[in-house]
């Protein structure tokens, strides 16, 4: 640790708030792109389970008739 | 159904008249000395070759165009001194799209029935575009329509609109067989429960009702 | 009637999505760590630089976005022009993934070397020439992100963001180029941007994780939005529905 | 007609159009876009120095926002008469001068607004001090607004023609150049520390004159345009 | 086919082009009353002193230039999409290119070289020494053109879309930065009384390789956009 | 003349074949496994209600869209493998103007036969001109002409333009009855000198020949 204190460690010499902001949006930023992704995909998922769903509703309709 | 009966009270005494009205275009003179009557429960068709001046004409009475010498009444008033009335009773389908391709035929009419002071009639809105064959379609951006459910759009207006008098600019553009037979029902129906119908068309109706022809061009030269 | 479709025997979705699943775990695991770790080991045990203090500490970050940023877009035009030469969806598929997320680095990259600018140089922007053409690579990236939502049609979006990827990708090195000869034509009084900071081992350690980490978690985002796309896209075919269904039960 | 139902109509009109601008992105990004890239392109033209970037700042940011403005006002009534939706509102029995004040205001919504907003970002680009932001900020949003109620004026008057777009400029242009002085001068004063609210004031007056007087010229135009 | 053939092709879609704008009168005009109207405006925005109105010239001049070309891009494609002329001309069996390129020339007859012939008065106006002069004339002409073509790739690929045109200026204009930043130098150069030819050199490279390559891009776009 | 005798040479193996053709639209599907054949000195209409897709296969078989799966085949062969070939012998007709506006329907027709390679034939455009009713307006703006006499000037091609297959989508859309009637001769004159149509209308054509009709839509499905 190159830091004394975890206050000093925060501060980083009165260039805290640029680092941190800097960090701070980047890992929004990367955790977005994950979250988007992972989200999109359930989306897919979903969309797909109601078109299997439905083929199979209709087909076993079919059947009946 | 409020709709018939509100347009029934005003009908009584509709009445469109024109008199000796002339018009040119480019010193070629479309139609001069017209004059024809059209009354409540009346259907008149404008007929003539293409460039006859079918589309001027319902310009001119529509009132959006002003080229034009002659009279224009309005139970028995000219439409110039009452245009505010007049308009409270017309409903005109113009040549153009009419609907705003980005946007979707339900919110298309709803714009529609706002400009004529209706609101919150998203109903009647459904019920008309199921009327003209575009259930499942309501949400769809226009523009993703083919061209025969976007003149479609442009017709549900008659449903949703009450007016005693329509003026059509050739509704029947690009409609299926069956579209048109549908169409001369509802103009039939109208005619029939007191409006007044003024359109131009270049097919041969099939009309239940009688109904005069007016003819432009070189036909009515002869 | 089936949808069939006629796949390149190297660009299968369906090969592609079964391999790249078996990929993610390792990417996502070795992605996280080498930018955790390294971000925690310039924050924390790098030493200070004796002339701008701790605020360099924001290089673990800047450079890694800025460098992944320009690679992507790099990748996403060759990804077009094999599309438009070979066909092949899989490339317009990896063309439409890379666009967000090199306009996030890119982001990203604008905006930690603005605040970076402000301890170092005392303000937010300057119109230096690398600045300047990382702005305009921005701007190249909201052009074709714009461009495939405009269109409605898939297949013809791809193939016009393929167009506009390639055009944008000669024009790279002339707006680059340009861009540094009209800076240095300026002479501008104050702040040089390429300054000789010869970075010290101990500082260039913790950078090398970092921006290996960056180009790692790129490739994973990358897989994990071409994957959706291939769900999306094939989502009519039997082996997506098994795929999908199946995983549930 | 009663004013529940004129407030009605106003908002129809305006969700109408918000919704169609929004739908085709083109209506509000684009103001917007043409006004970031410019901004870009000013240093590039002229030079990366950051002291005289910041003495011209007021007016570039000024011409640029107005030339924006200039771009987007051409389409105000355009599609409308393309599609022959502008028919239909002249055809309607209600007033029209309601119509047209919605119309405006939701093209202001879509170009004016935005731009307004996102001024800061450009001043910093072009490194306008900051003590110049707030004036900035102010003054485009009352100054874009008269500037779509002129351009209206000169939209309106043109769309019916084929030979649109050139004429609206040189319409138009002239009757910017007052609220573009006042707008600059307002900004520039803030940046030498002056009292920059007697500009503002002016802008102020400008922006109730317009809204209360142009939608009247507007609607006789529209009626002109139509009936060709 | 034989050479007099596409020669007779490309004058005959240049006549075309050419006579439809002349006829419209909006299409040359419109850029050039633009180009006029802004340089006017920016004594007003930024200030009237002399010197350094001098000094901004050759940056506002060029970027003004390039804004005049941009806006005129969005028709360059989009009256032909609309009225269904462009099917037309992708269903000829002649080929794309030379009709594609007669196109673009046109184009830049009527706004490109309208606008570089009137530059020196202009530069006038703002107070452009009289040794810039021909290097500005020059270096416009070959700009322009250039900027024509890469705004001709912008506007084939966006013609079919309703969200036209933002996504063309975004498209379009990282891609003219390169013309900007050569152009005005040479004019930057020519003023300082230094030598502007490598940077004309510079232009006229671009000119070829635009000349030979933009078309390619161009015919695919067109085809892409018709076929949605 | 020259023209049908150029177009005659190529006739004799003329023929378009569409095999199991399959297009939809938002996952709506518009036609599926269609088969058809058209040979020279044939004519098919193309019927189906508004929204059937009409106009989308019109496209696809002209080359404009690529918006399917199947096989079109063009004298035995893929259509993509002979686009230069194909596109010498089609004239498409779509649904829009065709037309610039500002100019005069003869400044059109020259800039459409030059992108055929057909340069110098004002007497062939100003007879095509004069058959389609237009004589006396060539020199007029096209924008100040009728709806119908705008479509006229498109439909004039047919004569200015030698091909051996048509592809005309609603052809007689705003064109008056005797208009209709002389578009049916002309069709049926191309067709008996070996010439093949393919087009799509709402009207019932009233046809010299033997025609076939294929449908899409619901009626195909029934
Ligand atoms: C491809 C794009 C970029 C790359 C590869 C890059 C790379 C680097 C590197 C390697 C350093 C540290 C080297 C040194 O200290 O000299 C650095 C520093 C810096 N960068 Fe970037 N950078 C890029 C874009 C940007 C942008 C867009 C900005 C501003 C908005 C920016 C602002 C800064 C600042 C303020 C510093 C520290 C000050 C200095 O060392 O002079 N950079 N960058
Ligand atoms: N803007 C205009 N400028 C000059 N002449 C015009 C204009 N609009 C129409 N005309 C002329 O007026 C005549 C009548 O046009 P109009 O559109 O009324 O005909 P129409 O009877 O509706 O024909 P169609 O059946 O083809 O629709 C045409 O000959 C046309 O040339
Ligand atoms: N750009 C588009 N995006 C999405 N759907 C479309 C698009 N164009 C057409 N469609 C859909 O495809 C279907 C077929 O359209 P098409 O224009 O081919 O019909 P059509 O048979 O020509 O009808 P009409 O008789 O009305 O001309 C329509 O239901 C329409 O909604
Ligand atoms: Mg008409
Ligand atoms: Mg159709």
């Amino acid at each position: 640790m190159y830091f004394d204190t975890v206050g000093d460690f925060l501060s980083m010499g009165g260039h805290g708030p640029y680092v941190w902001f800097c960090y701070g949006v980047s890992a929004l930023v990367l955790s977005i792109l994950v979250g988007v992704a992972r989200s999109r995909r359930k989306q897919a998922e979903q969309q797909i389970r109601a078109i299997v769903r439905r083929k199979k509703a209709s087909s076993s309709s079919t059947t009946q008739h | 159904m409020s709709v018939r009966r509100q347009a029934g009270v005003v009908l009584a005494n509709t009445g469109l008249e024109v008199k000796r009205l002339y018009s040119d275009r480019d010193d070629r003179v479309l139609f001069a000395d017209l004059c024809f009557q059209l009354d409540a429960g009346q259907l008149v068709q404008i007929a003539g070759p293409n460039g006859s001046g079918k589309t001027s004409l319902l310009r001119i009475l529509a009132g959006l165009s002003s080229r034009y010498e002659g009279e224009v009444l309005w139970q028995g008033k000219s439409l110039l001194k009452q245009r505010h009335e007049y308009l409270q009773q017309l409903l005109y389908i113009g040549h153009g799209a009419g609907i705003k391709a980005v946007l979707s035929p339900l919110e298309n009419l709803r714009w529609s029935c706002a400009l004529r002071g209706l609101n919150n009639n998203d109903d009647k809105i459904l019920s008309a575009l199921e009327k003209v064959g575009l259930s499942g379609f309501e949400e769809q951006a226009c523009h993703s329509l083919s061209a025969g459910q976007q003149r479609r759009v442009n017709l549900a207006r008659l449903f949703c609109i009450p007016a005693s008098l329509w003026v059509l600019d050739e509704p029947f553009t690009a409609i299926d067989q069956r579209g048109v037979t549908e169409i001369e029902r509802w103009l039939s129906e109208f005619v029939s429960e007191g409006g007044a119908v003024l359109l131009t068309t270049h097919h041969r109706l099939s009309f239940a009702h009688e109904f005069k022809i007016v003819t432009l061009g070189e036909a009515a030269n002869v | 009637m089936s949808i069939s479709s006629t796949f390149h025997k190297w660009g299968s979705p369906r090969w592609f999505y079964q391999f790249s699943g078996k990929l993610l775990p390792w990417l996502a695991g070795l992605s996280l760590l080498l930018l955790v770790g390294g971000v925690i080991w310039g924050l924390a045990f790098v030493p200070a630089d004796y002339k701008q203090g701790n605020s360099f500490r924001i290089i673990y970050i800047h450079v890694p976005a800025s460098a992944v940023a320009m690679g992507a877009y790099m990748t996403m035009a060759i990804a077009g022009a094999i599309h438009l030469i070979w066909r092949m969806k899989l490339a317009a598929m990896v063309m439409k993934a890379i666009a967000p997320i090199g306009a996030s680095l890119t982001f990203l990259a604008l905006l930690t070397g603005a605040v970076w600018g402000k301890p170092t140089w005392g303000t937010w922007w300057v119109w230096d020439a690398r600045i300047t053409s990382v702005l305009i690579l921005f701007f190249l990236y909201l052009g074709i992100i714009a461009l495939h939502q405009a269109f409605e049609n898939r297949d013809a979006a791809a193939k016009a963001c393929a167009v506009l990827a390639i055009v944008g990708a000669v024009n790279i090195p002339i707006i680059y180029w340009s861009v540094e000869w009209w800076y240095s034509l300026h002479q501008p009084a104050s702040i040089s941007f390429t300054g000789q900071s010869t970075i010290h081992p101990t500082m260039l350690r913790p950078l090398m994780a970092t921006l290996s980490g960056m180009y790692l978690f790129f490739t994973w985002v990358l897989l994990l939005f071409v994957r959706v796309e291939i769900l999306d896209r094939e989502r009519n075919t039997r082996w997506v529905q098994d795929q999908i269904c199946g995983e549930s039960r | 007609m009663s004013d529940s139902g004129l407030a009605k109509l106003v908002v129809a009109v305006l969700r109408r159009d918000v919704m169609a601008s929004l739908r085709r992105g083109s209506e509000w990004s684009n103001p917007l876009v043409f006004f970031v890239m410019v901004c870009a392109l000013f240093p590039l033209g002229i030079g990366p120095q950051p002291d005289r970037l910041a003495e011209l700042a007021p007016g570039i940011l000024w011409v640029v926002a107005l030339l924006a403005s200039l771009l987007a006002t051409d389409s105000l009534f355009r599609g409308d008469f393309d599609d022959a939706t502008l028919e239909q509102m002249l055809l309607s029995h209600q007033p029209l001068y309601p119509q047209v004040l919605a119309k405006t205001l939701a093209h202001w919504l879509m170009t004016g607004l935005p731009l307004s907003i996102l001024s800061p970002v450009l001043g910093v680009l072009l490194q306008l001090p900051a003590k110049g932001m707030l004036a900035l900020m102010v003054s485009l949003l009352l100054g874009t607004t008269v500037l779509s109620f002129i351009g209206a004026i000169g939209a309106a008057l043109t769309v019916g023609l084929r030979k649109g777009g050139l004429l609206l400029s040189l319409i138009v242009l002239p009757l910017y150049i007052p609220v573009l002085i006042f707008g600059s001068s307002a900004v520039k004063s803030a940046v030498e520390g002056g009292e920059y609210f007697p500009q503002l004031a002016m802008l102020g007056v400008f922006y109730l004159v317009a809204l209360a007087l142009s939608p009247l010229a507007i609607c006789g135009a529209l009626r002109i345009s139509v009936d060709q």
